[in-house]
């Protein structure tokens, strides 16, 4: 009965919001400019509502569906700006209700408001809203345009969830849901079989991930009885959970991490998921759902910190990542699979940032990646719609070209190879900084060399794709509509200026106000030795100036260190032949397990039944032979017996007597 | 209103549309379809008045009706004498399986009117004397009627698999007979016993008997009759090794009785387990535990690599049943709130996905008569709702959160975590199996390259819309909200969770 | 007040019954098995008449049991041997050992 | 135990009666089997006159001793030519039997050994006849007329069954 009360108490809440809401005038709503942080759950809900319109009546709607996603993630990034905006002067605003009650445990679910949350609100709903614009140019003519759209609002509605999480289960609950989104956007041009590959491996890859967190959340549960970040944090500060416990369930919360967030060993379906429209590459397997393991680490920061061990391998798995994907992105020659290896690498340094307790750099490089890597894909995006291939060996000579399009990709560029002045750059150091500062030189070097490798192969895409002869066969290449570049450009802007929130120079606003009233996670800037900047800036330098050399000017032969055909080469074209050995040893143990049991379905078990019946039929037969129609053998077998009963019974008297 | 009788009008309401049936003449096509259907919606109806009369805040022992029935006296004069009493009544976890029930009834009954060819007269008397059956057994308060009840089960679904089936449905109806009259012949024995020892068979009083040990059962005894009860209801659950009944079952069935079957005849296993085993013998039970936690994994895991190299898309779900079944088995185990209401969602929560693949499978099979993953593959052109939600019931499946599959697999692991912290590490593999087994089934079927050309197949329409979209709200709501079934079972579980001493 | 004890007729009757039912069980012409479960009746009706007059209350009804059970005993007998005439008629044989259309 | 008439008369006639049964079955030929009957059923006779019941003892006399008996002769007479020979598979089956009537008599007999009423002074050698006629036409007249049908349902389906078709008569 509760519950039904509580049900009533619930719904009414949300109506009287709604119904509060909507009767206010509209100019006391500017007045308020709705500061009320209470009703950022409204957030997720405008893309929800989105994908459930579009659900109904999206076939209907045709290319109008655009309209409907477009408004309702406008509405969602309205709200989160103010959210954001509000919280900056505002404490953490939480929200919870009983969402499950098992005999004495309630567990609970809610919002949360908290800096990291708000600002990937408003991440998460920017980018958002740019690529539902960006794809109603993108995805014009398609016949299941507004199933996009769906998707997206699912998407959205799922990855909005996540960030406002108040506990690790609803994280869950939505990390899953992002993963359905991810999924049904891979798997969008349904009938190509790389789609259908690809969709289903990354569900399965990341469900493997996703293992791990429900473990690690299970086991985490059961020590300190909540599923509460906060009650979380205050058992781990408390010390009421024994060392090897927190650094199992950080290990295996990472896990879930590694995943989602296309780390090594579980990278190789964030590459495939490239088979996805384009604009969803930018959104999910870049800016947003991908930066959704990173978020985690975050959110469970504390945990983390109270493991040396955890943290390690939290830095160590980044690290290696960064450096790994890097080299893979070196050699490939599909557009988006350069991108792919890339957002893999600066996941891998986000990772490392957190890894050396570098909290603020974690999330300010999520932050900028989000953008100039949503930026880079919606100009490959442009690239692609222009040119309608995705190997890059067919373009060339696009500047001309694509007079929009190519100088904002040259800004992606230069952002995410770290030139000094833009987002990249400020992100790109506090990481390195905070790698060194965390006492890990050897990272930190593999980091370094990430970052040449960055700069190198992401000037040898843009160098190839837009200078030079044109090596396709294109004929008509147009610059695409102003739904693409519009967004494009707002992200260019951003690329740009997103850095300056926290720097060395002009103060870190970001970092102080990330970490603000949570002493636990670091400050907000940790100072590094003044070198470190120049190391970044000199490297990645050369990484361009090499892309240059080779790729732009083409004094130096592009096999100069390892041609095609070569052993390095085809290591790494064939990305370490990773796919290859999870095909010979998971993929085979799998199925040979399967078979094995299979085998022992049809022979054993089936065949001790066989047996079984065999035996009985036996017995019948045995029984039917006997039956030879005569009746007085058939007196005779009754009466003996009868008459043994008789002789037993006088004999002992009865049974149960 | 009396509300002692409701219960009995409940589950004998349908008996109604049997004698209707009986007039109507058999060519009477529509009509005969019409009272098949409109006979499954009184227990609805009732079912759900039932529910709100619990959500009014109102106590569910106000419909326990008990008449005396059999009653006969000893041998020896100083024998007590022996009742067994015409018992019905209804807890939070019977209402549940109540209202599945007569959900899913209606819905496979309108499931039936598509799938079902020929001889709907007799179809539907069959259909409805099972529903007959299943109502009883779950609102039954004594074993014997319980016993009865779920004979009634057995005879109908024998002739509904054997006579509508498809081609093999001879060999699967008589393979379900047998393994299932084999179960109840272990039942009936355990009951026999358990009456011969205390005297009675309703369920309240014999767990008070059997719990107090001046009664004078010894412990080997009690040990024996429970794992008579776990063979008895491992058959029907099924429990590896005894499963290779229900693979034919689900595979030749027409898909309106697998909707039946799995959706509700595998569920009196879990609930037989849940009432019997853990309510009367819940001593045993906890020695027995790990085993049953290993038996569950053991269930999961098998379930799911076979599953993984089925070409029968109705074969992949029928493992899949098995694996999902494993769950139940491992939320048991724990014997904890958590495990045991996981065990309990799961038994909802898979009732009404079962139904809605099935049916779904029976739509598909329909249109392109065929269920073999590799001669399907790309029907999400021509037939996009159908493979939407196909993907979304195989999404509910492998427990997706927001879905009710979720909620009873989290719970399930949840509890069984807290216990046996390595068995759980072990099942969780199954988790992953699951979606790789489904993924691959479905997508083959839904995505990639038409085997051949499906553009003249019609997608779902019309009335078929309907079990679908219940269904599918159904899943949702319970993934979304659910403390609509967690909160009339907490009384349950507390009378479960008593009896475990802990 | 009879010399001769109940249990002695008793004995008797069980003998001439035992020797009716291994005629009965064992003799290969129908006839005689025929005969043989008239003396096994014969042998019940000598109980029925001895419980009429040594019984706990000896009343009448045993001696009328007895003549009732003559009746049944005699339409038995015809009943029987007509349908051994059928049988005879239609496979020449008496032998119950090739009367076996019962199975099947 | 004082050996008196009735006592002799009982041990004669029980002596001529089973002597007569052991005759049925050692006997060759059938129609001396069923002659040896004969002896049998009038003993049996006589063990009712000492059993006080003497209208049970005529019908006795009347129904087995000449009707059965004659019938059963008919009978043995009417399905010749047949052979006395003794199925040669039988013999495990005999011994079986005779174990089984041997332990079912023995059971039994334990039964009579313990056998113990207190005899009670009976009045049934009293007009007999017509005590039998009382009981059977007031207590017992529905099973009599019961009977009575049953012996007409016999009598017409007896006669029915050994008619001789009337195809099989055509071709003869």
């Amino acid at each position: 009965m509760v519950n039904l009360t509580k049900l009533y108490a619930v719904g009414g809440q949300i109506t009287r919001i709604v119904h509060e809401w909507c009767l206010t005038p509209i100019d006391t709503h500017l007045k308020r400019g709705f500061d009320k942080m209470e009703n950022a759950w409204l957030i997720p809900l405008f893309p929800l509502l989105s994908f459930l319109l579009l659900l109904l009546i999206g076939k209907r709607l045709k290319e109008a569906s655009a309209y409907v996603g477009i408004l309702m993630t406008l509405a969602s990034l309205v709200f989160s700006i103010l959210v954001l905006l509000e919280r900056f002067s505002e404490p953490t605003y939480l929200y919870r209700f009983d969402w499950l009650t098992i005999g004495e445990m309630h567990l609970t679910a809610g919002f949360e408001v908290n800096q990291l949350n708000a600002l990937m609100l408003f991440i998460v709903s920017l980018v958002s809203f740019l690529v539902h614009t960006y794809s109603k140019g993108y995805m014009h003519g398609d016949e299941r345009f507004h199933v996009f759209y769906a998707y997206l609002g699912l998407f959205t509605f799922a990855m909005l969830g996540l960030v406002i999480s108040p506990n690790i289960l609803q994280t869950y609950i939505f990390w899953e849901l992002v993963g359905l989104g991810s999924f049904l956007l891979i798997g969008f041009y349904y009938y190509k079989e790389e789609a259908k590959a690809a969709a289903k491996k990354a569900f399965i890859m990341t469900r493997i991930g996703d293992v791990g967190l429900l473990i690690g959340m299970i086991l985490l549960f059961w020590q300190t009885n909540s599923f509460e970040y906060s009650e979380i944090f205050k058992a781990v500060e408390a010390g009421a959970i024994s060392n090897t416990m927190i650094t199992l369930t950080a290990i295996l919360i990472f896990i879930g991490a590694i995943g989602k967030s296309g780390q090594f060993p579980l990278h190789t379906w964030l590459p495939d998921a490239m088979e996805g429209p384009t604009p969803v590459s930018a959104l999910i397997h870049a800016a947003t759902m991908v930066a959704a393991g990173v978020y985690l680490v975050a959110a469970l920061f504390p945990l983390f910190l109270a493991s040396k061990t955890a943290l390690m391998t939290v830095a160590v798995i980044g690290g290696f990542t960064a450096i790994f994907a890097a080299s893979i992105g070196l050699v490939q020659t599909d557009i988006k699979r350069v991108l792919a290896y890339s957002t893999v690498s600066q996941l891998g340094y986000m990772m490392l940032a957190l890894g050396s307790a570098g909290y603020v750099a974690g999330v300010f490089h999520l932050m900028t990646h989000a953008f100039f890597k949503a930026l880079l894909f919606l100009a490959a995006g442009s690239v692609i719609h222009a040119v309608h291939t995705q190997n890059i060996e067919e373009m060339g000579g696009l500047w001309k070209k694509l007079k929009f399009t190519a100088p904002l990709f040259l800004i992606g560029t230069l952002a995410i190879s770290g030139v000094p002045g833009l987002s990249g750059f400020f992100s790109k150091d506090e990481i390195l900084v905070a790698a060194w500062e965390g006492g890990h030189p050897v990272l930190f070097l593999l980091a370094l060399i990430a970052a040449f490798m960055t700069a190198f192969y992401m000037f040898r895409l843009f160098f190839m794709v837009f200078t030079g002869e044109n090596r396709g066969k294109q004929t008509h290449v147009h610059e695409s509509p102003s739904t693409m570049t519009l967004p494009m450009l707002l992200l260019g802007i951003l690329a740009v200026v997103a850095g300056y929130v926290n720097t060395p120079w002009f103060g870190s606003f970001l970092g102080d106000w990330l970490t603000d009233g949570n002493p636990v996670l670091g400050h907000g800037h940790i100072e590094g030795p003044a070198w470190i900047m120049a190391a970044a800036t000199i490297v990645s330098l050369a990484g361009i100036l090499l892309a240059y050399l080779i790729y732009g000017k083409r004094s130096i032969a592009p096999d100069w260190l390892s041609g095609k055909g070569d052993m390095l080469h085809t290591v790494l074209y064939n990305k370490y032949y990773i796919d290859e050995f999870y095909q010979m040893t998971v993929v085979a143990f799998v199925t040979g397990f399967s078979y094995l049991l299979r085998f022992i379905d049809v022979f054993i078990v089936e065949g001790i039944i066989k047996g079984v019946t065999g035996i009985i039929q036996g017995l019948g037969k045995l029984g039917s032979k006997m039956q030879t129609g005569q009746v007085q053998t058939y007196g005779a077998v009754a009466f003996v017996g009868l008459a043994v009963l008789v002789v037993i019974y006088a004999l002992t008297g009865g049974y149960l007597r | 209103m009396n509300l002692h009788a409701v219960l009995s009008l409940l589950v004998f309401s349908p008996l109604v549309g049997i004698i209707v049936l009986a007039i109507l003449p058999k060519s009477q096509e529509i009509a005969i379809k019409a009272v098949g259907f409109l006979a499954t919606l009184p227990p609805l109806a009732l079912s759900l008045a039932v529910y709100a009369h619990y959500l009014a805040g109102k106590s569910l022992s106000d419909f326990s009706v008990s008449v005396p029935w059999i009653q006969f006296r000893g041998l020896q004069p100083d024998e007590p004498a022996y009742a067994v009493n015409y018992e019905l009544a209804i807890s939070g976890f019977q209402l549940l399986l109540v209202v599945l029930t007569s959900v899913v009834s209606t819905l496979a009954a309108l499931g039936a009117c598509r799938f079902i060819k020929k001889e709907w007269k007799g179809y539907f008397m069959l259909f409805l004397l099972l529903v007959t059956g299943m109502l009883g057994l779950f609102t039954a308060e004594n074993m014997v009627l319980f016993f009865i009840f779920f004979e009634v089960t057995l005879i109908p679904t024998f002739f509904l698999i054997g006579k509508w089936g498809y081609f093999e449905k001879e060999k699967a109806a008589f393979s379900f007979l047998i393994y299932n009259g084999f179960g109840s012949a272990v039942l009936l024995i355990v009951i026999m016993i358990l009456l011969a020892k205390t005297g009675t068979t309703n369920i309240v009083m014999l767990k008070e008997i059997i719990a107090d040990p001046s009664v004078g059962l010894s412990a080997d005894f009690k040990l024996g009759l429970f794992i008579a009860l776990l063979i008895a209801f491992g058959v029907k659950l099924p429990i590896f090794p005894l499963h290779s009944w229900m693979l034919r079952v689900h595979v030749q069935a027409p898909p309106s009785v697998v909707m039946i079957h799995s959706g509700i005849l595998l569920k009196i296993g879990a609930y037989g387990l849940i009432r019997f085993g853990m309510g009367i013998f819940p001593d045993q039970f906890k020695q027995l535990a790990v085993l049953l936690a290993i038996l569950g994994v053991i269930n999961l895991l098998y379930g799911a690599f076979l599953a993984f190299i089925q070409t029968d898309f109705k074969m992949v779900l029928a493992y899949s049943s098995i694996s999902h079944m494993g769950i139940v088995l491992m939320g048991l185990a724990a014997m904890n709130e958590a495990g045991i209401q996981g065990a309990i969602f799961q038994v909802v929560s898979h009732g009404l996905i079962s139904a809605l693949l099935f049916f779904l499978v029976g739509v598909l099979y329909e249109r392109t008569e065929t269920s073999l993953i590799g001669n399907l593959g790309g029907l999400a052109k021509g037939m996009p709702l159908t493979a939407g939600f196909l993907l979304a019931a195989a999404m509910a499946s492998l427990g997706l959160p927001g879905m009710s599959g979720f909620v009873s697999e989290f719970m399930a692991f949840l509890g069984l975590f807290k216990v046996e912290p390595w068995i759980a590490a072990v099942g969780s593999i199954g988790i992953i199996m699951t979606a790789v087994y489904l993924l691959r089934a479905v997508l083959g079927m839904t995505f990639g390259k038409a085997f051949r050309d499906f553009d003249g197949v019609l997608d779902l329409r019309g009335l078929e819309l309907v079990p679908v979209l219940v269904l599918m709200l159904l899943i949702v709501l319970i993934g979304v909200y659910p403390s609509v079934l967690s909160s009339p079972l907490q009384a349950t579980l507390e009378t479960i969770m008593l009896g475990l001493g802990g | 007040m009879s010399s001769v004890p109940a249990s002695a007729f008793l004995a008797l009757a069980l003998i001439l019954f035992c020797i009716g039912l291994y005629g009965a069980l064992t003799k290969r012409n129908t006839v005689i098995v025929l005969i043989s479960i008239e003396l096994m009746l014969n042998a019940v009706n000598i109980n029925l008449v001895t419980f009429s007059k040594y019984g706990l209350s000896p009343s009448i009804d045993g001696q009328i049991f007895a003549l009732f059970a003559m009746a049944v005993a005699a339409a038995e007998a015809a009943v029987g041997l007509a349908i051994l005439m059928a049988l005879y008629r239609n496979k020449k044989t008496v032998h119950i050992d090739e009367m076996n259309e019962m199975k099947h | 135990m004082t050996f008196s008439g009735e006592f002799f008369a009982f041990m004669a006639l029980a002596l001529v009666a089973i002597i007569g049964g052991v005759l049925l079955l050692n006997l060759n030929k059938v129609v001396h089997m069923v002659v040896a009957l004969i002896f049998t059923f009038v003993s049996i006779a006589g063990i009712y006159i000492l059993l006080s019941a003497e209208f049970v003892a005529a019908v006795q006399v009347l129904i087995y001793s000449g009707a059965i008996t004659i019938i059963m002769l008919f009978g043995i007479m009417l399905t010749k030519p047949y052979d006395d020979s003794e199925a040669k598979t039988g013999k495990w089956r005999k011994i079986l039997v005779f174990l089984g009537v041997v332990g079912f008599a023995f059971a039994v007999y334990l039964g009579i050994y313990h056998f113990d009423i207190q005899q009670v002074p009976t009045t049934l050698h009293e007009d007999n006849v017509l005590q039998i006629g009382k009981a059977l036409y007031t207590k017992y007249i529905i099973p009599f007329e019961f009977v009575s049908v049953l012996l007409l349902a016999a009598l017409i389906g007896a006669i029915i069954l050994a008619k001789r078709e009337d195809k099989e008569a055509d071709k003869q």
